[in-house]
């Protein structure tokens, strides 16, 4: 902190000089800067408003949505590792219907796109939720979890097989006519070869990444941490997965990605960008520290003044370029 | 409405070996907070991303002139140890304060304090807003040894009246804190006839299952202050889920950051094993 | 620490009446105790004499070795990640002359079982290197690095791939009759899967993790951080992956396995020696605390002494029990 | 033998803004080190895994009797920043002293100093044992401006002869420390004819560049200190590769850590961007 915050008196002067913009586009969809919330970090909003104000964030991204209310799993559902969490929420939400009727108005009253985060146990689960959540103005962008790996049934489902991934997508595509971002698992020999098939059936966007599968044991107990056996692991720790991954699937799709994994400050979000994101999902930094989304969109505007950046799409990819 | 801050450590000490009483000037959390809320304390130094999540505490008690926050905490892990390190002075980020904590009510009934080893914490906080509000505090504290008993002076100072209990009979009363409910029931029912006692307590699980019989079997309202792993504090991880039953006999999971920590006896379902 | 040290006279009281044994058998030898180094941490040993009585080790794995010398990757070859570290050395080795040259004797004077860590560009390689090292006395056992990220050649050549695997396993196999342990990438969407088919074409053991593939972008100079793009990803932050897989691994395949991955404590060595692993090594950790092995050689043994093990084969898989 | 130890911070201080120097009480590498070699640190607490690597540091000075070690760094990065806030009487682990140091030699030749920044560090250790050696080291000492200056007072008080260059020309010489190797080394000629000079520096590498072609050119003798990223410190990790070439022509990776940080000057193959 001491490095980003010394001058800030001097970068402040600077900023009324350069006009920087840190607005992107991404999908259809326009963002005021490149920093949303990673899905089922950031609750449906109201969770986060005492610490932060909403409206400023690029998107704000849903828990993970399924038609019917779930209850999600046993607990504990979450443990520490070094620099980590485990969590096996399970995706507990209140479903469609309440999704629409408790959460939706009070997230509209932000002011920014919604992006919602759908789940399913079928193809067609899927589909109907997709068409739904369009038919009742739940979301201005879809986001497709194929790669959660808590939910038990079959284990990673859709999100590891290119074909079953590609299935999802062109299922929400055709359900509906909202911008549609695959969300891709880490778990994977090739994610490049899921993204390619994710484009294909048409994506319009691809996040990445979501939770690592890990476990841990309680030594004291002599069992396995998480009441579901295993969990997703996030924050800092896998960033350097996650990062390489942006990295893979940027070379080689040619579609905007939302990186993820591990954000905590400014420049972790500048290094998913240098590597080929064009916006940026905060999700365990929430829990760090409440305002952490806030705090690293400040910190992006810093490193793009002092490093003569203008607009955010100058970043995106440029680690990539050849001398 | 919780806010997030940087607290300066105002006093930090040891009270017996490995607990440790801090307290953080921090008004807004001060004046806001009730009995039972808890804040969420990050442990690391600003750069270092482990430990890495933030560590549920108990307020323990309030100075509202001061803007003093009292916790009171036993080092058992690495977040522990990191905390019991810093130095007045320096600051500690808080949020808080946090969650669903007892509810006074009207206090028609007679309160009955249960508490086990570090769960006293919350319950001075609880007991000097019961004694403002006019009830005169039954505590039945539990420890399992002479030399882990903690706060009772305290207790005293805010004019409860505290029966210490130890599991190996070093000090008060010999054996679990719960074998003594009956006799306090008795004993405030000798002192208040006619009126009836609501039990409030906190500790570790075994013995918030057995004040929850004894409170099912006696007919007895109670509270009980539970813990959780706990990621964001908020209530937007979902990662704190309790299974709680309500009236109707519908189970589901709540948050403890939320819809607690404090819970109505009655609708915990604790864990089988 | 204060928890594992602090009665620590009690213990070493307690430990001369209980008699702790804390030697396992795994692929046919016998180690003194479950704790080994991870190739390419520990050099050749002597490296870490000023540190450790390496004497008093299970084991050592050497550092990876090829068929003729290799002159590794350009630097930087290490990046420090949160809780973690990334590599790309590019398995810069001696090769098979210089290695039983240079290294093998003071190595075999160390009294304990040399594990040699093999790698190649073919199958062919491999098979020779083998039959070479059991020729020259250059080990007690292989470790066929077959999951190694960082030699560019094809990306990551065999350990994604089932049937490669099994391959590069029969042949080592065919060519030796010393013990041959596979080591396994964590960079595949099924692990157990590679597990079956290496223990199907003969394995005799298993290693797992190697390093997750990871890179970073070094936001100052706007380019990748490392000299050769992506590097391997080791350290605490990648324990809970290793010990998933060690788990997943235990419940599939009934071969012997090493679990490493992030151990830097006793309780971390036996968080996945309860999970499934006979026996652990220590890579990263070495880096951390150059005696690190011995401290956890001596925390593993107070955990028995508290916990009433009195040998290490009660505690494998021990956090598997169904109640 | 390279020792691992906790050690004592016996002082701390900063001696300008973000450069702190620190004496840690560590008897076997005071008597141990010699000029050039490292030590390895340690900067986090016992229990956190980030940051997670040692930092390597130049030993700036050692008192052999009074076992202090002596260490000058600036505050980059977060592992610097967590060093800064040791205070005294609180204990850091160090392994060292590690790698291959200055050769001395017979010290036929003048010894000429050239540092640039927090090159300058090793280099007064340099001076010391140069000195009690029998010769009067000259120091170029390079910093950006006035207000990096540090050290000279030590030098001084060693017996060197320092000259300062600035870049900005607020102290001493202005521009880069490299430009004044000519006239240091004719100045050294003039005072001492027929007695060669041998270069040591330490540096950031644009300057350690400039360096080598200066001795290239100049045919004069020298040894760079370098730096490198560093996992092991030991030798093991292979992670501090710096290319190097024989004088046979062939080129091949040496590690800092181990064949370095000090290098021939004409052994370095420094990377082209
Ligand atoms: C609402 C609430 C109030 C609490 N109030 C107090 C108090 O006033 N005084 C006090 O001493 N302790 C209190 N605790 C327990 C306290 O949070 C834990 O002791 C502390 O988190 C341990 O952290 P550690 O890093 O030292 O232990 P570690 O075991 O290293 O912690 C590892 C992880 O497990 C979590 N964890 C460990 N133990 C517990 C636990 N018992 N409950 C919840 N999470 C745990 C930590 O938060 C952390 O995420 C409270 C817990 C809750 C949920
Ligand atoms: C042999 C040697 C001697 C050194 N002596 C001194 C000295 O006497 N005084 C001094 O101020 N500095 C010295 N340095 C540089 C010092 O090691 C780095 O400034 C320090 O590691 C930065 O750590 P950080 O956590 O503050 O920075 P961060 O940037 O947060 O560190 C991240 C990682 O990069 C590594 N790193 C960062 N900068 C450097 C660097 N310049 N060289 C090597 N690794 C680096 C760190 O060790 C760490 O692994 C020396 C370096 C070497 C190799
Ligand atoms: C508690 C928790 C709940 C999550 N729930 C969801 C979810 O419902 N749907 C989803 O696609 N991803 C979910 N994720 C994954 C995150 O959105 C994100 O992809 C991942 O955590 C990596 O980012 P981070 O390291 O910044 O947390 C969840 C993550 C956490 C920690
Ligand atoms: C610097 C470094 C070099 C390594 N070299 C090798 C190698 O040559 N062969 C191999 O099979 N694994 C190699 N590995 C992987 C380790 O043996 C180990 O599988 C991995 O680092 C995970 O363990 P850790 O987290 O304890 O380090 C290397 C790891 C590191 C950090
Ligand atoms: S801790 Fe996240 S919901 Fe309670
Ligand atoms: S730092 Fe590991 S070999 Fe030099």
């Amino acid at each position: 902190m001491v490095c980003e915050g010394g001058n800030s008196v001097t970068l402040r002067h600077v900023n009324d000089v350069i006009d920087v913009d840190l607005s992107v586009r991404l999908a259809g969809i326009v963002l005021s800067n490149p920093v949303v919330v990673a899905s089922g970090t950031f609750g449906f909003g109201a969770e986060y408003e005492p610490y932060v104000d909403v409206s400023k964030l690029g998107a704000i991204v849903t828990k993970g949505l399924t038609l019917r209310p779930r209850d999600g799993n046993p607990p504990p559902r979450v443990w520490e590792t070094p620099s980590g969490m485990l969590n096996c929420i399970g995706l507990q939400n209140p479903g469609l219907d309440g999704y629409l009727r408790d959460h939706l108005p009070a997230l509209r009253s932000y002011g920014i796109p919604v992006i919602a985060n759908i789940a399913g146990d079928t193809v067609e689960e899927y589909a109907k939720l997709a068409s739904e959540l369009e038919r009742h103005g739940g979301a201005d962008a879809l986001e497709i979890n194929i790669s959660c790996p808590n939910v038990k049934r079959g284990g990673l489902a859709f999100g590891v097989d290119a074909s079953s991934a590609a299935a999802v997508v062109a299922a929400v595509k055709d359900a509906t006519s909202l911008p549609v971002i695959a969300k891709l698992s880490p778990n994977v020999t090739d994610v490049v070869h899921i993204a390619a098939a994710c484009k294909e059936a048409g994506a319009d966007a691809l996040s990445l990444i979501n939770t690592l599968l890990g476990m841990a044991i309680d030594v004291d107990r002599k069992r396995p941490a998480l009441g579901n056996l295993f969990g997703g692991l996030s924050g800092p720790a896998v960033r350097p997965v996650a990062v390489r991954m942006v990295w893979q699937v940027y070379e080689a799709v040619d579609l905007p990605l939302i990186g993820m994994g591990g954000i905590t400050k400014g420049r972790d979000a500048v290094e998913f960008i240098l590597a080929g994101a064009r916006a940026v999902a905060v999700g365990t930094g929430n829990f760090v520290d409440p305002a952490c989304t806030l705090r690293v969109i400040d910190e992006i505007r810093d490193y793009m003044i002092r490093n003569g950046f203008r607009t955010v799409s100058e970043m995106v990819g440029l680690a990539h370029r050849r001398e | 409405m919780p806010v997030s801050a940087n607290a300066a450590v105002k006093t930090i000490r040891q009270i017996i070996s490995g607990v440790f009483r801090i307290v953080l000037d921090c008004p807004p959390i001060a004046s806001e907070a009730s009995p039972g809320q808890f804040v969420h304390v990050a442990v690391s130094g600003a750069d270092s991303t482990d430990p890495l999540l933030r560590r549920p505490m108990s307020v323990c008690d309030v100075d509202v002139f001061q803007g003093g926050v009292t916790l009171v905490f036993r080092v058992v892990g690495r977040g522990t140890r990191e905390l019991a390190q810093r130095r007045e002075g320096e600051t500690v980020s808080l949020m808080g304060p946090i969650g669903h904590g007892f509810e006074l009510g009207m206090q028609v009934r007679q309160p009955l304090l249960v508490a086990g080893g570090m769960g006293i914490a919350p319950l001075l906080f609880l007991s000097k807003s019961l004694r403002a509000a006019g009830s005169v505090p039954l505590v039945l504290a539990g420890f399992a040894r002479s030399r882990d008993v903690i706060l009772i002076d305290d207790f005293r100072g805010y004019g409860a009246e505290v029966h210490v209990v130890t599991e190996d009979g070093t000090e008060g009363m010999t054996g679990r804190v719960t074998d003594y409910m009956d006799w306090a029931a008795q004993e405030m029912a000798r002192r208040k006839p006619g009126n009836e006692i609501e039990v409030y307590a906190c500790g570790p699980m075994p013995m918030l299952r057995a004040v929850q019989e004894w409170c099912l079997r006696s007919g007895v309202p109670g509270q009980v202050s539970l813990e959780s792993r706990m990621a964001c504090g908020t209530g937007a991880c979902l990662g704190c889920a309790q299974l709680v039953v309500d009236p109707g006999g519908e189970k589901r999971y709540e948050r403890v950051c939320r819809e607690g920590p404090v819970f109505d006896v009655r609708r915990v379902i604790f864990p089988s094993d």
